[in-house]
């Protein structure tokens, strides 16, 4: 199996071979797409593009050339076709950054946070607060909203919130890290696990003695940043229009507006996340994660480094908050259960803990898993069910199979399958992580 | 010609992808000290760890008195008569002396004879008896030595392995272990050594066996071994 | 008295559960002055009832509720601890076994309902049969699902068995709404009503309080889960098997150079836990008289908490984590509300259970009796 | 081994153009979607929701097939969180065949959806979600077939005062927005009417209520309202009893199951009973609802959860839009936008009484029952009685 | 001039006194080193003398300052560097990681620095590659640089500890029992290294050992412990024929062949 995939590889990473490979995936991938725009077929070609640009050797101008194409021209224009695969994408950015976020935390440091969402919530929620009409709310009763109510501030303050979230959420985690950091790894990650579980009860429940968190109802409506001026919108409009073949609306645009914002975030998140990585601060954690003793008797200061570690992980997930209050309008405890810690944990192992590049691929696939293909693969039995299709050789016609065995109400269940096998297939990750190589040539000529 | 109780054909053993033993054959006999020499990483303990099961052969085989004990599981090959003192003692820090003794006799279920071990045991090592309810953790470095040899006695073993017992031990300590070494094989205990001090190890076994990375490059009575001058050079530190 | 204090009946039953008595006893009216003094205290502040009458009034409820949940915490904890202690490892799926004992113990009963000999048979004998078929089952699955999804991961970093074991947590919570539903689609498990559980015995001690009212069943759980925690007790510390477990915790290579079967040693650990996890899910069926394939997830949750307050992997810190969790719990969520007038309520305890927690831990890191299974309980 | 493996490939391309290939649909197809959650412990009434509507296209979906469409549900799992819900809304959205959809449970996941429905012009209606802003934000898309809480909870409020002669009143919630908004408004009618509430707690709790119940029996107060959904309330119900409570429990329309008789068992007839406020009756008190129930028990198995008759009622009230839009197109597939206008055009004859919306979305005047229950089991959930019933127009935006 | 001096140092773990009134002074450019049996205190004197334990009593001066209630990272920064007992490399590291890990106290770069690239950083970090690959060298290393630490041979693993407590620039390099597990020829090669450690680097070295050819053969000054307490102290010569440290320690038969 495994000789069968270096070959496979070895074959197509050949001379030209990746450019090949590469330019076939983008203009198939798109085309297919643009074609049936809602065939998870065709869109997982595409997305094998960005899989290609990473693996193969190809000149770094080239990839770069061909992933500004896809992620700024291509994706975009389908995007807007169906913006469901805008949906997926903002979600696999989202989910990206916070698993980049954890993978600092628990993959590089060591340390196992079992409540990281509560500072996804802690972004999200300062904008839902302050980009809402809540402050004026305060003092009512949550439910019972006056809708002349006004909003506090003016929508374009989401992009100084945009630091605020990162800011606060950093401070968060060194508020929670201050006095918890000196414990041993399991007490750590349950210490976490109610930290986590502290926050989201506050937000259940700080609709008094003062409404701020509007408490179970969840803050809506929260304001969106401005789109760019209508004359550029026009402009867009009138070069995208003929292409997708339908009007497009505000917001259509703006589900491609937050995509680039996600895209961004989550370009710098991967860059910040590298030179970190890559550095005293990098080394140190990773020191710490292999053998604290020895770390400290090297110097590292434990407690400051690993401060900097939750800080850092932390203000990539207020950060994705603030844009994820923004994107929904609306924000509400149940998006920051421990569940959703889990799962953000789930991505960075299953990605590879510690490796850049393996989170985002855990993450992709988890969203991707979740969202799309196991909910395709249920419509599509559930529409088998309503046809008239028979399997052949058993004879055994769609239509009598049981409604109990309806998979889409057992996605956790092949969640949880995925997660065993994998687990016990393949523990290191998708992608393990590796260590940077350095040119040592210098050494040899000794 | 004494019975080998144990042979060992061949073996090829591995650490993940790293390849430990690159087909060692050895084989002792009844009665004798066997010691196996050889500086860090050559695969001394790996040796000892495949042959009481820790680890498991890719290929070769391993036979103790006509049983093939290859592809046992440790418990197995211990209730078969295999005593090994691991590498650091492995004494259970967080169980007294007498129930560290205790599990050396794990698979007997015979209590009299156990007592009996037991006192003999203390005969051999009057310092364990004064210590008998003190955490095995709380002994010193020879006491735990101790404890950890008396312990595989308990099973009253047809081989006793010992993996670096002089380490760490002061140098009085050591020569105290390695006369009670030399009393257990006049007693007629079985003895495989694995040592790092190879003066020692030499000065009381029967034959050796010269390792190294993972292949056996020499073999002979002790005696000529002391003499020969490749392990005078890297093992005795003659120059 | 060396003669009196080596005697298997006093090391094994009285002396534990003396010891737990007094830790009852201690905490108990720790907590019950410290409540009080608050009232006092605050008794100005809080206008629409006389707060310190009304603290007394409900006092002793409040503590037997705390001992109740406290102990079911804490029999669910050991299932953790216990797998801690030898594998290292937070098994994540236990709430999902305590979950399956728990349904299986009541299917048990749905079926003699359903037959109607429910009523005839005698209850103790009923339950007594429910908590067995709980026990059994459950530690069967904790076994299985170690042999599935934890043993071929032994050697691997340490948070690889962790996501398996979460994923376990999924397949099993889905898989057993698959069975519940298979021919309905429901999955609420209702314990029928039979027997004397519900009605009250009134316990009175002159001179301290009024009658105190404490259902059957509430006697019933503390019964069971004190005998549980005797047995475990015995089994760790007393017996050969016990030993065994203790030297695989302790050093699993060197166990096994001493004979002992170490997978089957872990398998064993996994049985008793997911046991005890499983009888503990048939008293909590129960109690609360309703269960569905998701209702594992919080009180695994507090029982970890309680194992990890307690110090994971060991035995007695479990039951006290257990103990201490479930008193301040009730203390919380009976006494918020009244002391803030509304303002906060019930629903902080879990932040004051968190909040205990991070205090406890700050101040000692490891834990109430923070040490390994290997340490004598 | 190689050979093998391409079979498998060659196998899972099949299968993914298998996928692929069922997503553009015949051209006369018409798509209904439902968002529920269909897996974790919502998914009791999620799939319910999804079933009820299930029966409704298999009943109702007659007339749509005779004029040559073929309609097809298309189930999706919010799984009762807003992240999941929003993504399924968008890949709804981007489905043109889909031209109405049912849904959802939970007020928190439909509100953030809706805002994709609103976008798209397609339009939902809700089986299930009583929370005011999902209406009072004035989509067009956005109906709903339950009453408000805003209105059910002064109806209970009334009747506890005035029928019961409750003085006092402990509210406790399910710390969802559903059950949240509706002991909000019990709450601020109560102070409005001088009802003394005791206490007003929140609990996730679904076991164990030893911490309410304790200061509920110091407080004893005369009426114990709880906000929620029936297999929380069961649990508490039983548990309060058994504890010696003596009062008369209220509770919302999320009470209209018959298995909280079943929870609770005679903890419900007990001293003061029980009784609930409820947007649609017992089944005696509709004859095509007693229908439904049999219909829905001999084809799922089980009888139905609350909000399943409703979800019932909107694939009603979708199938009869659309039929009404595709006949003024022409027997052509009508566009969402028609189906949207058509369904605030529609007066429909639904099993749980007429239905037709007013500018926001609700329906203009709903019906409220107060249920009494008689039932100890739920066998016997049939026997409860109405005991009043009273229409309320609905508040519109509000101030 | 005294670099280290220690003066009644005790440390206890519950009833245990571990090191007990140790009062002992290390000049500068010193090869000293600490015998005594195991369970003798020496592994918990290093630790007390690091910061991993506080001592209960007494006074720990280095270079003239105390260093009692320093962490142990503020110990390193003072300038002691140590190895461990049994080995202690950051195994999933390459080899040069480790060095650069040891080289943290004296890298300056800043979280600034770090982010932006700034022309600092690659300055300092090419730097600091440069003298780690010298530090490996020194340590008779090469070609090892990208290795993963632990995949190191038993002697090579031995030699990186050294090398990443060298990278610290440290005044005084403890070690702790550096040449254990090694064959005569590696222990040979090993005492060179020392030697060169003080005479090349400057730096003070002390050493736990229990290969008396080692300790005979390069100490300048031995303290024997035994049971927590300084029971000897003087030259390699005075030890041997010291009869407590012979009764406690060495044994006869062990002080007649180092007399060789």
């Amino acid at each position: 199996m495994k000789n069968f995939f270096d070959n496979f590889y070895a074959r197509i990473n050949n001379g030209k071979n990746p450019y090949y490979v590469t330019f076939g995936l983008l203009i198939l991938g798109a085309v297919l797409v643009y074609i049936s725009p809602r065939s998870l077929l065709a869109f997982m070609i595409l997305m094998l593009c960005p899989m290609a640009i990473y693996f193969l050797n190809m000149e770094t101008k080239i990839k770069v050339l061909i992933g500004i194409l896809l992620a700024v021209v291509i994706i975009p224009v389908l995007g807007i076709r169906n913006i469901f695969y805008l949906e997926v994408i903002f979600q696999i950015s989202v989910f990206a950054a916070l698993a980049l976020g954890l993978n600092i935390v628990v993959g590089m440091a060591g340390l196992l946070d079992l409540g990281y969402v509560a500072f996804y919530a802690v972004g999200a929620y300062l904008w839902a607060i302050f980009g809402s009409k809540q402050l004026s709310l305060l003092y009512s009763v949550p439910g019972a909203a006056a809708a002349s109510a006004e909003f506090s501030l003016d929508p374009r303050w989401f992009w100084l919130f945009l630091f605020l979230g990162l800011a606060l959420a950093a401070l968060t985690g060194i508020l929670l890290g201050l006095p918890v950091l000196r414990l041993r790894g399991d007490y750590l990650a349950i210490v976490t696990l109610g930290f986590g579980e502290v926050i989201r009860v506050l937000a259940l429940n700080l609709d008094k003695p003062i409404n701020l968190t509007n408490g179970p109802q969840g803050i809506t409506p929260i304001q969106r940043p401005p789109l760019p001026p209508s004359y550029i919108m026009d402009v867009f409009r009138n070069i995208l229009e003929p292409i997708v073949g339908h009007e497009v609306t505000d917001a259509q645009f703006y589900n491609v507006f937050f995509y680039f914002i996600a895209l961004i975030v989550i370009m710098v998140a991967i860059v910040v996340a590298r030179r970190l990585e890559d550095s005293r601060i990098g080394r140190a954690w990773t020191a710490i994660r292999e053998d604290e003793t020895a770390a400290i008797a090297m110097g590292i200061p434990l407690v400051q480094m690993k401060l900097y570690a939750f800080a850092a992980g932390a203000s990539f997930a207020g950060i994705m908050g603030v844009i994820y209050g923004a994107n929904r309008t609306f924000v509400s405890p149940e998006s920051f259960s421990f569940l959703q810690s889990i799962g953000v944990l789930t991505m960075v192992i299953l990605g590879g803990l510690g490796s850049i590049p393996g989170v985002i691929i855990g993450a992709a696939v988890v969203v991707f898993l979740n969202i799309q293909v196991l909910q395709t693969f249920s419509l599509f039995l559930s529409s088998l069910r309503q046809s008239d299709a028979v399997i052949p050789i058993i004879n055994f016609a769609w239509r009598d199979l049981s409604n109990q065995l309806d998979p889409a109400k057992y996605q956790k269940l092949v969640f949880g399958l995925i997660l065993v096998i994998m687990m016990i297939y393949r523990p290191a990750g998708l992608i393990p992580a590796e260590r940077r190589q350095r040119e040592l040539t210098h050494e040899e000529d000794e | 010609m004494a019975k080998k109780i144990l042979e060992v054909n061949d073996i090829h053993s591995y650490y993940g992808h790293i390849h430990a033993l690159k087909g060692i054959s050895l084989y002792v006999e009844e009665g004798e000290i066997v010691s196996l020499i050889g500086s860090n990483g050559a695969g001394k303990s790996t040796t000892l760890r495949t042959i009481s099961g820790l680890m498991h052969p890719r290929s070769g085989s391993i036979n103790l008195g006509g049983t093939d004990i290859t592809h046992m599981e440790p418990h197995i090959i211990v209730s078969n008569g295999v005593g090994h003192v691991p590498e650091g003692r492995g004494i259970f820090p967080k169980l007294s002396v007498r129930e560290n003794l205790d599990m050396g006799a794990y698979t007997i279920n015979d209590t009299p004879k156990n007592s009996e071990r037991i006192e003999q045991v203390f005969t051999l090592f009057p310092r364990l008896k004064e210590r008998v309810d003190q955490y095995g953790g709380t002994l010193s470095g020879g006491e735990q030595q101790m404890l950890a040899i008396g312990r595989s006695l308990m099973l009253n073993p047809r081989i006793l392995m010992l993996d670096e017992p002089s380490m760490g031990l002061a140098p009085v300590l050591v020569e105290l272990i390695f006369d009670i070494i030399k009393k257990l094989n006049k007693d007629g205990t079985t003895i495989l050594l694995v040592e790092q001090n190879a003066q020692m190890a030499l000065s009381i076994a029967h034959r050796g066996y010269v390792l190294q990375t993972g292949n056996i490059v020499l073999t002979d009575t002790a005696d000529k071994l002391k003499k020969n001058e490749m392990v005078q050079k890297s093992y005795l530190g003659i120059e | 008295m060396k003669t009196f204090t080596s005697n298997p009946f006093y090391k094994f039953i009285i002396f534990p559960v003396g010891q737990m008595l007094a830790f009852i006893l201690g905490a108990g009216t720790l907590l019950s002055v410290i409540i009080i003094l608050l009232a006092y205290i605050f008794r100005g502040s809080v206008t629409n009832l006389d707060l310190v009458e009304r603290t007394i009034t409900i006092l002793p409820k409040v503590l037997i509720d705390g001992i109740t949940i406290g102990f079911v915490y804490a029999t669910i904890a050991l299932g953790y601890t216990m797998v801690y202690g030898v594998l290292e490892f937070i098994n994540f799926s236990h709430s999902e076994i305590f979950m399956v004992g728990g349904v299986v113990g009541v299917e048990l009963l749905r079926y003699f309902d359903a037959q109607g000999s429910l009523a005839t048979m005698n209850e103790y004998v009923v339950i007594g049969m429910a908590i067995v078929l709980g026990m059994v089952i459950a530690g069967g699955l904790a076994v299985t699902v170690e042999r599935i999804a934890y043993k071929p991961l032994r050697g691997a970093p340490r948070l690889v068995p962790l996501i398996s074991a979460i994923g376990m947590s999924f397949i099993l919570q889905d898989a057993v709404r698959l069975i519940l539903g298979l021919t309905t689609g429901e999955f609420n498990v209702i314990l029928p009503q039979f027997g004397t559980f519900d009605e009250f015995q009134i316990l009175t001690i002159p001179g301290i309080a009024n009658a105190v009212q404490i259902q059957n069943k509430t006697i019933l759980l503390i019964a069971v889960t004190v005998m549980m925690l005797v047995g475990l007790n015995f089994l760790v510390n007393g017996t050969k098997i016990g030993k065994a477990i203790r030297a695989v915790a302790q050093d699993r290579p060197t166990a096994s150079l001493m004979g002992i079967n170490v997978n089957l040693i872990i398998s064993l650990t996994f049985l008793i836990g997911g046991a005890l996890g499983g009888a503990a899910g048939v008293l909590f069926a129960l109690k609360v008289t309703r269960l569905d394939p998701f209702v594992g997830f919080f009180p695994g949750l507090k029982a970890f908490t309680a194992a990890v307050l307690g110090g994971i992997g060991n035995l007695t810190g479990a039951l006290l984590g257990g103990l201490v969790l479930g008193l301040l719990e009730s203390f919380g969520a009976s006494y918020l509300g009244i002391f803030t007038e509304g303002a906060f309520g019930a629903e902080y305890k879990d932040i004051l259970a968190f909040a205990i927690l991070i205090i406890i831990l700050i101040f000692r890191p490891s834990g109430l009796l923070g040490q390994t299974v290997g340490q004598k309980a | 081994m190689f050979k093998r493996l391409n079979v498998v490939i060659a196998l899972l391309i099949v299968a993914s153009l298998a996928l692929a290939a069922c997503a553009p649909a015949a051209p006369k197809t018409i798509k209904i979607a439902t968002q529920s959650p269909l897996s974790g412990g919502q998914s009791l009434l999620g799939v319910d929701i999804k079933r009820g509507a299930e029966l409704a296209l298999e009943q109702l979906g007659g007339p749509l097939t005779e004029m040559g469409f073929t309609v097809e549900l298309a189930p999706y799992d919010d799984q009762a969180t807003p992240d999941v819900g929003v993504a399924n809304a968008k890949n709804i959205v981007a489905d043109s065949a889909i031209l109405c959809g049912v849904g959802h449970l939970n007020s928190g996941v439909m509100i953030p959806s809706s805002e994709e429905y609103h976008t798209a012009g397609l339009a939902f209606v809700s089986p299930a979600n009583t929370n005011p802003v999902v209406t009072t934000r004035g989509y067009a898309e956005v109906n709903r077939i339950v009453g408000r809480d805003d209105v059910q909870a002064p109806v209970a409020e009334a009747y506890a005062r005035n029928e019961l002669g409750a003085s006092s009143v402990y509210i406790i919630h399910d710390k969802t927005a559903y059950g949240q908004g509706v002991a909000e408004f019990f709450r601020a009618a109560a102070d409005e009417n001088g009802l003394e509430v005791q206490a007003f707690e929140g609990t996730e709790e679904t076991a164990n209520f030893d911490a309410i119940i304790t200061p509920l029996l110091a407080s004893n107060p005369d009426v114990v309202f709880f906000s929620g959904i029936y297999n929380q309330a069961g649990v508490f119900f039983k548990q309060a009893r058994d504890a010696g409570y003596e009062g008369t429990f209220m509770g919302t329309d999320g009470m209209d199951a018959s298995d909280l008789a079943a929870l609770a068992g005679d903890a419900l007839t007990k001293g003061g009973g029980m009784v609930y406020t409820s947007v649609a009756g017992p089944a005696a008190a509709y004859p095509k609802a007693a229908k439904f129930a049999s219909d829905f028990e001999a084809k799922f198995g089980s009888a139905p959860q609350p909000f399943s008759a409703q979800a019932y009622d909107s694939m009603g009230v979708c199938l009869s839009a659309i039929k009404n839009a595709a006949e003024a197109a022409g027997g052509e597939v009508p566009t969402r936008e028609a189906v949207r206008d058509a369904i605030r055009a529609l007066s429909y004859d639904g099993m749980t009484g007429s239905i037709a919306f007013d500018s926001i979305g609700d329906l203009p005047t709903a019906k409220y029952f107060i249920i009494k229950v008689n039932a100890t089991s739920a066998e016997t959930w049939g026997s409860n009685e109405i005991v009043a019933e009273l229409d309320f127009a609905s508040p519109g935006m509000g101030e | 001039m005294a670099l280290l001096k220690t003066t009644n140092v005790v440390k206890r773990f519950g009833g245990l006194t571990a090191v007990n009134k140790i009062n002992l002074v290390f000049e500068k450019g010193q090869i000293a080193s600490i015998i005594g049996p195991n369970g003798a205190g020496k592994t918990t004197f290093f630790n007390t003398l690091t910061g991993i334990y506080t001592p209960e009593e007494g006074e720990i001066e280095f270079d003239g300052r105390s260093l009692i209630g320093l962490r142990p990272d503020q110990v390193a920064t003072r300038g002691i560097a140590r190895t461990f007992q049994n080995i202690r490399l950051f195994g999933s590291m390459t080899v040069i990681e480790n060095i650069l890990v040891g080289m943290h106290i004296r890298l300056k770069q800043t979280g600034m620095d770090i982010l932006f690239r700034r022309k600092f950083f690659f300055e300092e970090e090419a730097e600091a590659e440069e003298r780690a690959k010298e530090l490996m060298s020194f340590v008779g290393l090469r070609n090892v640089g990208n290795e993963l630490a632990r995949n190191l041979p038993y002697g090579g693993q031995r030699r990186i500890e050294i090398a990443r407590a060298l990278a610290a620039n440290p005044s005084l390099i403890l070690l702790d029992e550096p040449t254990a597990g090694m064959n005569p020829n590696e222990t040979a090669d090993a005492i060179k290294l020392f030697r060169s450690i003080r005479d090349d680097k400057g730096i003070t070295v002390l050493l736990i050992e229990h290969d008396m050819r080692v300790i005979m053969n390069i100490s300048e000054r031995i303290s024997v412990m035994d049971y927590g307490e300084k029971i000897a102290e003087g030259t390699p010569a005075e030890i041997r024929s010291d009869q407590r440290v012979i009764e406690a320690y060495l044994g006869r038969e062990a002080a007649a062949a180092t007399q060789a």
